[in-house]
């Protein structure tokens, strides 16, 4: 029922909508208090906050990483075995020191070049595999579905260290083919959610409607079914960045990372892992927390967007 | 329903076959070699064929394959060259533990998940929220083991509560399956609050609201009905990707599942072993999704299965 | 009758429901004349809604001819009717749903012109517009999305948007059914000017006789997916023959022509012809 | 050759008494089976002797003492003469015959490629004397053959087959109790009618842990026991625990940054001064210090100086400065070098690795670091299949604490094998292996160790590796664990282990 | 006492960038056995007056001042007063039929919860007997078969008489009709209404209306308002606003109501029975 639906906005009425200030005038029974409480406001400052505090989270890192070479760093490839395994806060060293002696800040930054490439181009790209391949399942049905559930279905049930390994071990750890290799290990997530989500979709009265109208399945696909199940989508891929990040340390831990001595998140981790019990806490600890707050940032601020976009929207979920 | 699930059955077993397979070509192409392995240090040509031949690896991989695909269609994937014993019996001894573990983590991950999805979409936009999510995705955001150690560090070694080293004891199984539950948490739970929020917000809740219908059942069987397929697909996704083992945390842990096993036969180049592993996880993973699908129809009607779109 | 835009024979379609096979159109046929407008009115639930959604085949007929303009739509496959599809349109009875909810007013109306061929965006946009103004809706409307809008406004968006495709047969169903008398006046009016100006021809399914009769020439009366009386509108509606449409002819509620407090005997007798019926049904 | 006869638990008993008690010891990797003809390695041995016994073992001195044998006699160059000792029986009672020596002995060389099996020059024929004595003969002699036999592990010959054995009898302190194989846990109890002393604890449970930092938890939590092999880093931080105590012996492991030899006349790595010069660019005593834990020794001649045999030729030594003058005055200015290691090879490997090539760096010299993932693929990079290479870094493990073992193997190239790539990484020298040669031949012992020390000589002066080193045997366990010798081969007596309460 | 009375009720809706007053001020009352009818022109504020009453509009989205009153209760004040009467004194016939139903719930199912909802004691055979009985009342064919179906196999107008039905079987006091008969043929709507007078009749009930439907209107109404912005324009006696418009907006619709023409009733043998005056 429409009117259940709060944002019908007036047809005819433009005279009742006014500005906060001048209805709390008259005779209203909208308190600045009960304005603040509503939903729509809360969405609004939320969608701010949720922008501001992921744009900070992901900028601390973003930025830092980017401006590495400008930053006066100290080299992250060359360190005095004299400042071995610093704490952080150690002088000099905000983050500490390897056990190499090389500047752990100065690493992960310079590492986080190389990460963030990695880890944002694997999710883009098993985003969008994962996106329409699971879209041309779950909307086309049939043969298409099965193809892909089932190749879905294979790689999922195949050890995936295994394949990673054995894809690397075959092309080589360059840069592309890391990156190519996360993203393959990732589409089945946005794939299978994808499908799920279409398969009702598709039985919805608007996609009807498009058909009607003769559009080819694919544009259905690609300007109706797709963007009404994105957001969903979204959820899981953007959280997927991290795992992308760190797929590249259990790379890394088995000998099929990016080459040595270059940093990477994942490298750096995977070299402090076994040094996490026997006291250098920070060596795992602190490129964890970078990625954390990426994450973080990266999905608050998706968040954010998206109840801003739907603001201007108008709708009400 | 009944031609589906046979059809589907039939195409498990095509999917298991080209798997294998494909693993079983992978593995020959990639480098690396079993007889290294399995020789003394410094080997000798002569030691290293010898070891060959005694593994069927000196031939051609098409013939191995042939050899292999007659062995296996007596129900024979092998012999482990590691544990020296058929290799699918090694898999099916560390299965119930990697089974037990992915069940356990996967429904702590529901219990807590769900509620805090449904939570967090009462409270959205609230710092509450805010909060939940922070929390959520920095937990999933770091390494594995780094929570893995953590928790052991600070429950058993500090505490005492539980052992660290895994199976021995029932209770050694909580700290893996929290472990594992802290990586899957923010997603079922953001799933759970976008789709919630949204079903909140419809015009049958609405309506069955003014029917006198208590909240508790508008949250659960209407909202929580209506987001469950998206959720239910992530939960059997992640299930189905945990039957093949949660390496790190099975190592860390000492748990002896199947990932452990899987990732030291490759490091040890274990051929028979790796395949027998991609066999029963193939046909396990099938069998969840296949699960998972059956129960699209019950949890929306307006699916159809197997169905081209009209 | 020689110029049939469409002629439909012996048109049978069933739903299939977990075993059952439920048959909603059962042997219809009818023909629309070129620049002619078919009403069909009928009990709710007789299966209207399914003949329109066969027509434009987001069903497949079990069995007859959906014959447009000499070709049988009926069994042809979806790449086979794509380039047919812009022919044959729909106003759906669900205004809420029909819509995508993501894609503002003047994208969802321009959409057709695009899958028509029309590549400039400025003038999909102007057209739409156009289309927009011409169902009475305001500029304002343009760039909101289906969830902001009434009802009313909801299907008068689903008619442009029809009407973008420039169609030769309009199927409308319910189209005018959330609207108020005063805008579904205007409505009327603009399907009678396009109809002149461009010999659009009409499928229009409405309970509501009173828009029936003034937007059809011809009429069936349809009940439990079967044709019980077909007929010129108005001899349908000034002498009805058969039993059912004399009922659906005596039930119409006309506020001018009433008296007195609740005068429920206007309705009673229907109702309980009904009643008996049903039971002897049953 | 061998020392005096011991009894093979000479542990003291003093402390615990037979009272037991659990002793839980966490490895790190899977023992696979209380058998070593296929594998061996450091920590195995030590509980598959718990379980089995051999007619020698490697004692505190690297020198072989008798266990099963009463003695063990070279009778004739090419002739080992061995009477078993007349007490001995299997943990059911039974006695231990020659024909179990026999079968064992022909198993061990049946099963194709076997570790133990090709430690030895050749099989021994053996040849029964009488219930309690054989002979073994070997072709050529083969003065080391006390030592080798002791990795001969013996059990019933009627139960042996020619594979690795995770169930069955022994004559050892322990007798199996449960054995999983798939998940690598082991229980072993006493064995209450052990032949010699009784094993001071009542129960040992081994299980293992890749993770070493769920190593060190579950020693600082008490879930463990003892944990051997620890990496140095573990080592630092466990020394800190008060619950904890680490012992370190000098190992018989040798690591080193190999050069290729199979590099083309004129290639600089194939001028000793060039390979000599780049010796000066290593900072061992920092890498020692700050990555090793100074847990490690510089190597002072080619093979570790715990060995039986080794000769002291020389020491590295870290000048910079010298090293950039000789890689100028020789053509390696500006040398261009490429590491390769296998994954894990040896604790710390990729950030000694690393520290390696930035003093490289430092002298002129890039390096280019290729770390070979795990899977036997490193196998074809030293031998020259898979691409080219500069040094290696590698372990070269001794399991009968002899320099000659070691020597033979790296050293003893010579054309005929380096056909087949057989050889130490093209390691061929034929002043060198004939030598070698002539000390295997050699039953006088003092005049074995003056070939042996000329050899060594004549390796050092050609230098072979950048840097060699040899890292201490390091073991971590708790407080409660007493009497826990660790012996120089990195494993120890479990018979005398006692755990109090 | 009145079953429904309502004074000065203002809705307030705090939207994105505005507070827009969809209600503004509107008073009327329904007693027992009474029908009210708000007509008006779409997006006047009708509906939103319906939930208001019902307390259906989220406390974060709308502010609701001025007093509504249920049998006595004030309902614009806490929200257990209203959470104990919905479903129980008051029901709901939603306007949008095709949405208004769990998707994935059986018609059935949701009607019997429905039922429990005021009989909890009622068993589960029970209240599907009751349902079936209520599906057969409101004209819906095969009612047994349909009762298993799910909302998306059901048309428009057969969903609109589950929404009644539903609402009728609560026995309530008062019933909130929010175009109750827009989906449905004027057969059926004929029955409907029959149905809703005889409970009327028979128990009391208490009916507002919303439709827009003036033939709808004139039958089912005692009292008319007229909506328009959010205000009554014009209201009172069916009669007086149909026969006798004032306001120039109430005139217009009247005006635009298309014309059936008269028609030869072969039943009564007479060319307009409905002229007719035949109030027994
Ligand atoms: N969430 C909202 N945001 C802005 N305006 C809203 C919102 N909800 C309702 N409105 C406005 O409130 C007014 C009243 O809407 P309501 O649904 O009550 O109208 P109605 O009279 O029932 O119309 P119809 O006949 O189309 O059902 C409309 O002008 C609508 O635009
Ligand atoms: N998806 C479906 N599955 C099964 N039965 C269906 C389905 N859709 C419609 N039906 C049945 O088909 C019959 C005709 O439905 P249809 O929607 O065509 O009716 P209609 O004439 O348009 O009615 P209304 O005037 O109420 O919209 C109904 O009995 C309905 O229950
Ligand atoms: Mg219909
Ligand atoms: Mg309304």
């Amino acid at each position: 029922m429409s009117t259940a639906n709060p944002n019908v906005s007036p047809p005819s009425a433009p005279d009742l909508s006014q500005v906060p200030g001048s209805i709390l005038g008259r005779d209203s029974a909208v308190t600045k208090v009960l304005l603040r409480r509503s939903a729509a406001a809360r969405r609004a400052r939320y969608s701010t906050i949720k922008i501001w505090v992921g744009a900070i989270c992901a900028a601390l890192v973003v930025l830092p990483v980017a401006l590495a070479q400008l930053l006066p760093l100290p080299d992250p490839i060359v360190g005095a075995l004299s400042e071995s395994s610093l704490p952080p806060f150690s002088p000099g060293h905000l983050f500490g020191t390897d056990p190499n002696g090389r500047d752990l800040l100065s690493r992960v930054l310079h590492g986080g070049q190389t990460s963030l490439v990695i880890g944002i181009l694997a999710i883009v790209v098993s985003g969008l595999v994962g996106i329409v391949a699971g879209a041309a399942a779950g909307y086309f049905g049939g043969w298409v579905d099965t193809i892909v559930s089932r190749l879905l279905e294979a790689q999922m049930s195949l050890p995936l260290l295994l394949m990673l390994l054995l894809v690397v071990a075959l092309f080589g750890p360059s840069i592309p083919v890391i990156t190519l290799v996360i993203a393959f290990a990732q589409w089945p997530e946005p794939a299978r959610i994808t499908r799920a989500l279409v398969l009702v979709e598709r039985e919805k009265p608007y996609v009807a409607a498009a058909r009607v109208l003769g559009l080819h399945r694919v544009s259905i696909i690609a300007r109706h079914v797709i963007p009404n199940v994105l957001q969903q989508v979204l959820v899981v891929v953007l959280l997927l960045l991290a795992q992308a990040v760190l797929l590249e340390s259990a790379l890394s831990f088995l000998g099929a990372g990016v080459q040595r001595p270059y940093p990477t998140w994942g490298g750096i981790i995977s070299d402090g892992r076994e040094l996490f019990v026997t006291g250098k806490w920070w060596l795992v600890t602190i490129p964890g927390i970078v990625i954390a707050l990426l994450v973080v940032g990266v999905n608050l601020v998706g968040d954010g967007l998206r109840d801003r976009v739907r603001r201007a929207k108008g709708d009400q979920s | 329903m009944l031609t589906y699930v046979l059809k589907r059955i039939g195409q498990t077993v095509l999917t298991a076959f080209l798997a294998t397979a494909t693993v079983f070509v992978l593995l020959r192409m990639a480098p690396g070699d079993p007889a290294a392995n399995y020789a003394p240090p410094n080997p000798t040509s002569a030691q290293l064929e010898a070891i060959r031949q005694q593994f069927g690896l000196d031939q051609s991989i098409p013939v191995q394959f042939v050899t292999f695909l007659q062995h296996l269609f007596q129900g024979d994937v092998g012999t482990s060259f590691f544990f020296k014993r058929p290799a699918l019996e090694v898999v099916m001894e560390r299965l119930p533990y990697t089974i037990t573990l992915a069940v356990a983590a996967i429904v702590v991950t529901a219990l807590v998940a769900i509620p805090l999805g449904v939570w967090m979409a009462r409270r959205a936009d609230t710092a509450q929220e805010l909060g939940a999510n922070i929390a959520t995705i920095a937990g999933q955001s770091m390494p594995d083991f780094w929570i893995g150690f953590v928790l052991l560090i600070v429950f058993a070694v500090n505490l005492g509560w539980f052992s660290p080293a895994g199976f021995d004891s029932g209770s050694s199984i909580v700290l893996p399956t929290v472990t594992i539950a802290i990586l899957q948490i923010a997603l079922i739970s953001r799933l759970v609050r976008r789709e919630m929020v949204g079903n909140l917000a419809a015009p049958y809740l609405t309506v069955a609201r003014s029917r006198g219908i208590s909240e508790r059942a508008l949250t659960w069987r209407y909202a929580f009905g209506n987001s469950a397929i998206p959720v239910v697909t992530a939960l059997g996704t992640r299930f189905a990707a945990m039957l093949n083992g949660v390496v790190i945390v099975e190592v860390v842990f000492k748990w002896p599942g199947v990932g452990e096993l899987v990732v030291n036969a490759l490091k040890q180049r274990d051929f028979p072993l790796i395949q027998a592993t991609v066999l029963v996880t193939v046909v396990l993973a099938l069998v969840v999704q296949l699960f998972v699908d059956l129960l699209y129809p019950l949890m929306d009607p307006r699916v159809r299965l197997g169905e081209a779109s009209a | 009758m020689a110029d049939n835009l469409l002629t439909v024979s012996n048109l049978v379609v069933e739903y299939r429901t977990g075993k059952e096979v439920f048959r909603a159109v059962d042997d219809v046929s009818f023909a629309v004349p070129r620049g002619g407008t078919l009403a069909i009115v009928g009990e709710s639930g007789c299966g209207k809604s399914t003949i329109a959604k066969a027509l434009v085949r987001l069903l497949r007929p079990t069995s007859g001819t959906i014959d447009l303009d000499g070709t049988d739509l009926a069994q042809l496959s979806e790449k086979q009717l794509r380039p047919l599809r812009h022919r044959v349109q729909m106003v759906f009875q669900d205004p809420y749903g029909s819509l995508d909810p993501h894609l503002t007013a003047q994208d969802i109306v321009a959409e057709p012109l695009r899958v028509r061929g029309e590549k400039s965006r400025k003038v999909q946009r102007d057209k739409a517009a156009e289309l927009i103004d011409r169902v009475g809706l305001p500029k304002t409307a343009l760039d909101r999305k289906p969830p902001e809008f009434s009802g009313g406004q909801r299907q008068r968006i689903g008619i442009a948007r029809a009407l973008a495709s420039g169609p030769e047969l309009l199927v409308c169903d319910e189209a005018t059914s959330a609207l108020d008398v005063s805008v579904q006046a205007q409505v009327l009016e603009l399907l009678r000017d396009l109809q002149a100006d461009t010999g659009l021809t009409y499928l229009f399914i409405s309970h509501n006789l009173g828009v029936v009769r003034a937007i059809s020439q011809d009429t069936i009366v349809m009940r439990a997916g079967r044709i019980v009386e077909k007929g010129r509108t108005d001899d349908l509606l000034s002498r009805p023959q058969e039993d059912y449409t004399q009922r659906l002819r005596r039930s119409a509620l006309e506020p001018g022509l009433m008296t007195g407090i609740k005068p429920r005997h206007l309705i009673r007798h229907i109702a309980a012809s009904r009643t008996a019926e049903t039971e002897k049904a049953s | 050759a061998c020392a005096g006869p011991k009894s093979a638990n000479s542990a003291s008993t003093a402390g615990a008494g037979a009272a037991g008690g659990t002793l839980s010891i966490v490895l790190n990797r899977n023992l696979v089976s209380l058998d070593n003809k296929l594998n061996q390695y450091d920590a195995a041995v030590t509980v598959q002797r718990a379980v089995r016994e051999a007619l020698t073992k490697i004692g505190d001195d690297l020198k072989p003492e008798l266990v099963l044998a009463e003695s063990f006699e070279q009778t004739k160059p090419t002739e080992w003469t061995v009477k078993l000792r007349s007490d001995i029986h299997y943990s059911d009672k039974s006695p231990v015959t020659v024909e179990d020596v026999e079968t064992a002995l022909k198993l061990y060389f049946q099963v194709k490629a076997g570790y133990v099996a090709s430690q030895f020059p050749e099989q021994p024929s053996f040849a029964k004397v009488d219930d309690k004595t054989f002979t073994l003969t070997t072709k050529t002699p083969v003065v080391t053959l006390d030592s080798l036999m002791s990795n001969i592990l013996i059990t019933p010959a009627k139960d042996n087959k020619a594979e690795e054995l995770s169930n069955g009898l022994g004559t050892g302190p322990f007798v199996i109790t449960t054995a999983d194989t798939g998940t690598g846990t082991y229980k072993l109890t006493r064995n209450d009618n052990y032949w010699g002393e009784k094993a001071k604890l009542q129960e040992i449970n081994v299980s293992y842990q890749e993770e070493e930092g769920a190593r060190v938890i579950a020693i600082t939590s008490g879930q463990a026991d003892v944990i051997d092999t620890i990496t140095p880093e573990s080592a630092a931080s466990l020394k800190t625990n008060s619950d904890v105590d680490v012992i370190e012996t000098p190992g018989t492991r040798l690591i080193h940054l190999f050069y290729n030899f199979r590099k083309p006349a004129g290639h600089p790595l194939a001028n000793p001064k060039v390979r000599e010069a780049l010796t000066y660019a290593i900072d061992h005593d920092s890498l020692i210090k700050a990555l090793m834990n100074n847990q490690v020794t510089s190597a002072e001649g080619v093979v570790p100086k715990t060995l039986a045999g080794f000769a002291k030729t020389g020491a590295y030594t870290y000048d910079p400065a010298k090293a950039k003058k000789m890689l100028a005055d020789n053509g390696g200015a500006g040398l261009k070098l490429t590491f390769i290691w296998e994954d894990s090879e040896f604790a710390g490997a990729s950030r000694v690795l690393e520290a390696v090539s930035q003093m490289l760096a430092a002298v002129g010299v890039t390096a280019t670091l290729k770390m070979i993932p795990k899977g036997g693929e490193i196998n074809a990079w030293r031998r020259g299949e898979a691409g080219d290479w500069d040094v290696l870094a590698n372990g070269y493990g001794n399991q009968t604490g002899l320099a000659l073992t070691n020597l033979q193997g790296q050293y003893g190239g010579t054309a005929e094998k380096e056909k087949t790539r057989d050889t130490y990484h093209g390691f061929v020298v034929p002043e060198i292996t004939a030598l070698l040669d002539q000390a295997g031949a050699e039953a006088d012992e003092a005049k074995r160790d003056a070939l042996l020390g000329q050899a060594q000589e004549k390796i050092w002066a050609l230098w072979p590796a950048m840097w060699a080193w040899t890292p201490n045997n390091v073991l971590a366990k708790r407080k409660r664990v007493a009497a826990l010798k660790l012996r120089a081969i990195n494993s120890y007596d479990l018979g005398a282990v006692t755990v109090s309460a | 006492m009145s079953v429904l009375e309502v004074k000065d009720l203002r809705v307030e809706l705090m939207t994105g960038g505005s507070v827009v007053r969809a209600v503004d001020g509107v008073s009327f009352h329904i007693d027992e056995g009474e029908t009210v009818t708000i007509i008006g022109e779409s997006g006047s504020g009708k509906s939103t007056t319906a939930m208001a009453i019902l307390r259906l509009l989220p406390d974060d989205l709308a502010v609701i001042s001025g007093e509504a009153r249920i049998a006595g209760k004030d309902v614009t004040g806490a929200r257990k007063v209203i959470n104990g009467l919905r479903g129980r004194s008051v029901a709901l016939i939603p306007q949008d039929p095709m949405t208004a139903l769990n998707p994935i719930r059986t018609v059935g199912r949701q009607m019997t919860e429905a039922v429990r909802v005021k009989y909890p004691k009622l068993g589960k055979a029970e209240a599907k007997a009751r349902a079936l009985s209520l599906m057969e009342q409101v004209h819906i064919r095969n009612p047994a078969k349909q009762f298993d179906a799910y909302p998306h196999q059901l048309s428009g107008g057969m969903l609109q008489r589950v929404l009644i039905a539903m609402a009728v079987s609560t026995d309530a006091d008062l019933i909130v009709a929010d175009e109750p008969t827009s989906a449905l043929d004027v057969t059926v709507q004929a029955g409907i209404l029959d149905l809703l007078l005889e409970l009327q009749e028979q128990t009391g009930i208490a009916l507002l209306l919303i439709t827009h439907d003036l033939g709808v209107a004139r039958l089912m109404s005692d009292r008319i308002h007229v909506m328009k912005s959010g205000t009554f324009v014009e209201g009172g006696p069916v009669a007086d606003v149909v026969d006798h418009p004032q306001h120039p907006y109430t005139q217009k619709l009247l005006g635009a109501i298309p014309e059936l023409g008269p028609w030869h009733d072969p039943a009564v043998d007479a060319p307009a029975l409905v002229k007719e005056d035949s109030r027994g």
